[in-house]
């Protein structure tokens, strides 16, 4: 095989702590190479027409590019390639940026190393074959698993792209946090006007199946045809029935359930429909709360149900569902503040959540949007708003901002003035973080119209001072200690991964980080795909993010689903692995460990061997090493080539 | 009690003189709870505040020569009432931890010290070794009435990875003591806010506004009495209480004890061998109370 | 006010020093002022404590080294308990306590005469003799004794002695400080 | 080239694409400084990882081999970390007996997201083969036969 080298400088990325022309001399050494030169950016229009140049007048086999990752350009250069005649699998790539430049600054070193990694990578581009794609038949039905705004923006837009969508909430509504929210930033309208109308759009949709409070059992297949479990999770009430009328509700003597979407701000009775514009507005028993289901007693609601649809023996149910692509946006959970000893730890009724307090805000919330010290239900003088809790603090664990509490603090002080006239409200904060449209506007509207006192400082305790609250923090612009005296502490308690979301992403096979977040396929250039095949992200389970980047997420997600689906034929990745029918003897292993069950027995000429079945084969290559007779190879990763690459980095 | 309870003893030079009846309540209430201090034979002062202000081999050195002396006597964990020997003692085996810098800490003493030694406060052996609810069922004369806030001054439980004790923002320890003898606690605010510590004497006027803080705040959630455990904050609340009322012009009159004084009180132990009379702030009102309310309630 | 030129007024021997010291990293302040929110002795400070870490940041060792407020610091640890940073910022007060008295700065006399006279206390008697710290103290700063109310209150609760307690190994103790005092020399 | 002579050691990294490889990107992003003696070879999973691979980057010649890839419940292809940990662990049993230490070989997990933790395994990794110093090395002229022996012998 001719084979040609570029070193790329990728400017000064590369060639300020990497010789890149004596790697390419180096490289001129090597078996097999026939050309090599050093280029300034590689991944260029011009650098990808200098290959193209190469490939033809040196009659190039095979190419090495020594750049950045292949995670990075391996597709651009594989195209490339391919533009010149050649197999797009006979190219490689030595990763010299990632891995040598960017991690050493110790020239001799680096060269050295970017040498041993060409020299690598030609050995396996001389073992490399041409590969070629199968195509496979597709079901063009999506799945989307989370019904806050991200999720209902993804599902609208495939099924007014004509696809069938399945939604899957975990709560007995759709709508998420955005439902919960009174008014918007940093236009103050309404949320629920916003939110409402898209609600029953989905619930209206003739192209929308919703499962309200089912969660994810488990899932099966691979891109183009995946198989979902759903758990339907008991809700004592015959859904198909329901009418949402509420007597139940007005009549259910036990009223001391836990009122969730409400924040835990009021009690709520255990049969209940979670708020007026509920979606599906269906009722559900909270088997914890139920006399009847507790004690034996009561039954009142199932007397007094005029459509006869409860059912205190409800099981969960489970429905499988057949898909294509899956877009996930599952969003976000609130902080547990109550590691703050120093704020109360939950201690004082009077020191709040930023999104109880958006209840409160709410003129359907459990104070009828009237704003009420939780103990005693006066309404507050002094409210004092602390910035980051929960955020930007390493002690923690929460080094990250979660970017959108600036903005709803601004808009509930601004709230706050319009709710009570006379109040006066404080907001600690450390950086103001204002960057999208409008937004440091609206800021500073808080503070110019609305005479919020910005403090620049955090506070470092909270204690109750006869029936006020003292809050002691700094200002670190005056350099000195400070005091307010406050009827109201809303916290503005950051963003974490919502809970379950390292479940659901094993279940996904996709990745997430350090804190829950999953990972996006590429931070710039990838934000919606994910790492595995056929699924994506929209929304704060990415991480942080407010209303109009989850919704312009979700569009993204959707676009990524309808593109997937514009062809009736997906082209499987031909890096799959292949039986050599001769080695085989059929002793079934391989069938064993595959996770995916791409491999069955067939049978040759009456002896049992073993058989991928290429669409479904994922090329994880777990039975390649399994095989005790190197039967199974997997393509492109095979024993030769991989020892290959052990002998160009050993034996020189 | 299954096993016996043996501990060394440090005693902190302020239980020599200012804190007289920290000594001498720990002590008391241990023995009735079968609990075995031995005393640290000659120890010598841990260097407290002053030397750690100078320098930290030389605090360490004045510690581990205590830490050193427990170890000679075959026991492996020590007490003390006073947080701030507490914190030295310990400060001093943890940093000591580091080579370099044991060996220039061993380099200042006669001979290189064993600071293997665990060090507790009294209040952490009671609550943990002994257990609030067998000091529950040992109560004979349960502080009913009493209306109490326990205070613990900055340094028992701080910083959380060496003192290993308790909440840090809202330590419980003494709470849940002093509710178990009986006693009403109402949730003081400023539980570990400072004192003013050992400004008393260079820098009165800053334990006047501290302490005085501390005295207005009982005082508005309704305390008789505050309970402490620390010989410094004891005595900036009692001692100085008059001084903080001419320089405040307030007029508290809240007694100061040590929580061992009340579990003492609570165990049935008479007045004297805890140095109830060693006070300043005379509890005789508050004490009176509680025996009127007993007889009432008995009646 | 003076200008501060950043770049020649940063000492970078003096930030190398507290951070090798301290065993603390001061690029992790981001100046949140936590701080000095919980420090109870912000009141009497000259400079805060937050400021003190901007300005060690910075590398202002004089500015910082003046400060009376590290004679005020009571170690209370509020400041190193909050930090969201989870910098020590006690342990650095400690160190730069530690450097202004080698560099000879008397911060507040009466702080630093009391921290001494109890320090000659236990040198020479192996633990705190109370009484005799008092007078040292009071010879000292030649300050009128102005706790002479207190008197009357504690003498007969018999918890003032006149003579120190008497300890077997106060020579080991002396020791300690004369080898500090050989040592610190070097 | 061969290695640099007194400076580095020849360590082999066997890493999976979807965690660890992305890792170690995310630790070149972050600009996290390294030694420069690892060499890391691509693979789609650890679940590719043949034992044999590793015994024979030691004939070959590497001082030491390191295998990294997804968190246990984090594997891209749903167990492949767990079937490579298991064999791997075998196969680190048997280094002692063909002459090489244990502490040549390490397997460790590095999620995509850890650019930090990868700098701190390459180091740490790093210095533990600094510290045993350079592997026994078949050389010699009949040192390809006598390789070729031992690994048709595996």
């Amino acid at each position: 095989m001719k084979i040609g080298v570029f070193v790329c400088h990728c400017g000064s990325n590369i060639e300020a702590t990497v010789d890149t022309a004596a790697v390419a001399a180096a490289s001129r050494e090597f078996p097999d190479v026939v050309f090599a030169t050093d280029t300034m950016y590689t991944c260029s229009e011009p650098g990808q027409d200098e290959i193209v140049a190469a490939i033809k007048e040196h009659n190039l086999g095979g190419v090495v590019v020594a750049s950045c990752t292949p995670r990075m350009h391996e597709q651009t250069f594989r195209r490339t390639v391919e533009r010149a005649g050649l197999n797009r699998y006979l190219f490689e790539m030595a990763n010299i940026r990632e891995h040598v430049s960017w991690i050493g600054k110790d020239r001799e070193s680096n060269t050295n190393k970017s040498v041993d990694l060409v020299r690598m990578a030609t050995e396996k581009l001389m073992r490399n074959r041409p590969l070629y794609s199968k195509k496979f038949d597709i079901n063009k039905r999506v799945l989307v698993i989370g019904g806050g705004v991200a999720g209902i923006q993804a599902a609208l837009d495939c099924a007014d792209g004509g696809l069938e969508v399945v939604m899957v909430e975990k709560a007995p509504t759709i709508g998420g946090k955005m439902a919960k929210l009174d008014k918007t930033f940093p236009t103050v309208d309404c949320s629920s006007c916003i939110l409402g109308p898209r609600m029953v759009d989905v619930a209206q949709h003739p192209n929308i199946t919703l499962y309200a409070y089912s969660e994810i059992e488990e899932i099966n297949g691979y891109v183009g045809n995946f198989e979902i479990k759903v758990k339907k999770k008991a809700t004592y009430v015959d859904w198909d029935s329901c009418t949402g009328c509420g007597i139940c509700m007005e009549k259910c003597p036990s009223k001391k359930a836990t009122d969730t979407f409400n924040e835990g701000i009021g009690k709520t009775t255990a049969i209940n429909i979670p708020f007026p514009q509920a979606i599906p507005k269906k009722a559900k028993i909270d088997p914890d709360f139920c006399t009847k289901i507790q004690k034996g007693k009561c039954g009142v609601c199932a007397k007094l149900c005029p459509s006869g649809c409860i059912n205190y023996e409800m099981q969960d149910e489970f429905v499988t569902e057949k898909v294509g692509a899956i877009v996930t946006a599952t969003g976000f959970d609130l902080f547990d503040w109550s590691i703050y000893g120093e704020y109360g730890a939950g201690r004082y009724p009077d020191v709040i959540t930023s999104l109880q307090y958006e209840r409160m805000l709410s003129a359907s919330g459990p104070t009828g949007g009237h704003i009420k010290r939780p103990s005693d239900g006066k309404e507050p003088k002094n409210v004092v708003f602390i910035q980051c809790v929960g955020s930007r603090d390493k002690s923690v664990g929460r080094p990250y901002c979660s970017g959108f509490c600036c903005m709803y603090t601004a808009k509930q002080a601004i709230l706050t003035k319009d709710h009570l006239p006379d109040s006066q409200s404080y907001v600690f904060y450390m950086d103001i973080r204002a960057i999208g449209k409008l937004y440091d506007e609206f800021t500073r509207r808080a503070m110019e119209e609305y005479d919020t006192k910005y403090i620049r400082g955090r506070v470092s305790m909270i204690y109750p001072q006869g029936d006020r609250l003292l809050v002691r923090g700094a200002d670190t612009l005056m350099g000195a200690q400070v005091e307010v005296d406050a009827d109201l502490v809303v916290l503005a308690v950051g963003a974490e991964a919502a809970a379950g979301a390292g479940e659901l992403a094993e279940k996904l096979r996709i990745s997430y980080d350090s804190y829950g977040f999953y990972m996006e396929g590429h931070p710039k250039l990838k934000p919606v795909e994910t790492n595995t095949a056929g699924v994506y992200l929209a929304g704060a389970c990415q991480g942080p993010k407010d209303i109009p980047s989850s919704v312009g997420q979700g569009s993204a997600a959707a676009a990524k689903v309808l593109g997937l689906f514009s062809k009736d034929q997906l082209e499987s990745d031909p890096q799959v692995s292949v039986v050599d029918i001769k080695r085989c003897i059929g002793c079934g292993k391989c069938i064993q460990t595959c996770p995916f069950g791409a491999i069955k027995e067939m049978e040759f000429r009456g002896m049992a061997k073993a058989d991928v079945i290429e669409t479904i084969c994922q090329g994880c290559g777990i039975c390649t090493s399994t095989c005790p007779q190197g039967a199974v190879q997997l393509q492109h990763f095979t024993d030769n080539q991989i020892l290959s690459e052990v002998n160009a980095l050993c034996r020189f | 009690m299954n096993k016996p309870l043996n501990y060394a003893y440090y005693p902190g030079c302020s239980s020599t003189g200012t804190s007289l009846e920290y000594d001498m309540s720990s002590r008391a209430v241990c023995a009735a709870l079968d609990i075995n201090l031995t005393d640290v034979p000659d120890w010598s002062c841990c260097g407290s505040t002053p030397a750690h202000t100078v320098d930290h081999s030389l605090s360490s050195a004045l510690s581990a020569r205590n830490l050193d002396q427990v170890a000679s006597m075959g026991l492996d964990s020590c007490v003390s009432p006073c947080p701030s020997c507490l914190a030295n003692l310990k400060t001093a085996k943890h940093r000591m931890e580091d080579a370099g810098f044991r060996d220039k800490v061993n380099n200042l003493l006669d001979k290189p010290a064993d600071t293997r030694v665990e060090t507790k406060s009294v209040l952490q052996i009671l609550v943990e070794d002994y257990g609030i609810e067998n000091i529950r069922k040992k109560v004979v004369k349960p502080l009913t009435g009493l209306v109490v806030g326990a205070y613990y001054g900055c340094i028992l439980n701080r910083p959380a990875e060496l003192m290993q004790f308790d909440d840090l923002e809202h330590p419980m320890a003494m709470d849940n003591i002093m509710e178990a003898l009986g006693a009403t606690v109402v949730p003081f605010p400023l539980k570990v806010e400072c004192c003013g510590a050992s400004f008393g004497i260079p820098r009165k006027d800053v334990v006047m506004r501290l302490s005085g803080k501390l005295l207005d705040t009982a005082h508005g959630i309704g305390a008789m009495a505050l309970v402490t455990a620390c010989p410094l904050c004891q005595m900036n609340l009692d001692m100085r209480q008059n001084q903080i009322n001419k320089a405040n012009g307030s007029k508290h009159t809240m007694p100061i004890f040590y929580f061992t004084q009340l579990m003492g009180l609570a165990l049935g132990l008479p007045e004297k061998e805890l140095g109830i009379g060693k006070l300043c702030v005379s509890p005789r009102n508050v004490l009176d109370a509680i025996d009127a309310n007993l007889k009432e309630k008995a009646a | 006010m003076k200008v501060i030129n950043i770049n020649l007024s940063y000492n970078s021997d003096f930030v190398s020093q507290v951070e090798e010291e301290s065993g603390q990293k001061l690029n992790l302040c981001y100046q949140c002022g936590k701080c000095t929110a919980g420090c109870p002795y912000t009141a009497e400070y000259d400079i805060s404590v937050s400021q003190i870490m901007r300005l060690t940041q910075t590398g202002q060792k004089d500015k910082v080294l003046q400060s009376k407020s590290l004679w005020l610091c009571a170690t209370c640890e509020s400041c190193t308990a909050r930090c969201p940073n989870k910098i020590d910022v006690a342990r650095i007060m400690d160190v730069l306590r530690h450097m202004a008295r080698r560099e000879g700065y008397t911060g507040i006399r009466t702080v630093k005469t009391f921290w001494d006279s109890f320090l000659n206390s236990v040198r020479s008697n192996g633990r705190v003799f109370e009484v005799g710290l008092l007078a040292n103290y009071i010879s000292h700063t030649g300050r009128f004794w102005t706790d002479i109310g207190l008197g009357p209150k504690i003498l007969p609760k018999g918890k003032i002695h006149f003579k120190p307690v008497e300890m077997k190994g106060k020579k080991e103790v002396t020791k300690i400080f004369m080898r500090f005092k050989q040592e610190s020399a070097k | 080239m061969p290695v640099l002579k007194g400076k580095e050691l020849r360590i082999v990294g066997f890493l999976c694409n979807w965690c660890s490889y992305g890792g170690a990107d995310t630790a070149g992003v972050g600009r996290f400084n390294q030694p420069t003696d690892l060499r890391i070879i691509r693979v789609p999973c650890s679940g590719r990882i043949d034992p044999l691979f590793v015994v024979k980057a030691l004939m070959n010649g590497a001082d030491g081999v390191l295998v990294s890839g997804c968190h246990p419940r984090d594997c891209h292809y749903a167990e492949g970390n767990f079937y490579a940990r298991r064999r791997l662990e075998i196969m680190q049993r048997f280094l002692p007996v063909l002459g090489y230490e244990a502490e040549r070989f390490e397997y460790t997990w590095v999620s995509a997201s850890e650019g930090q933790r990868w700098q701190q395994v390459v180091a740490s990794f790093t210095d533990q083969i600094h510290k045993l110093g350079p592997a026994p090395k078949i050389i010699g002229p009949q040192a390809a036969d006598t390789l070729n022996q031992m690994a048709a012998a595996l």
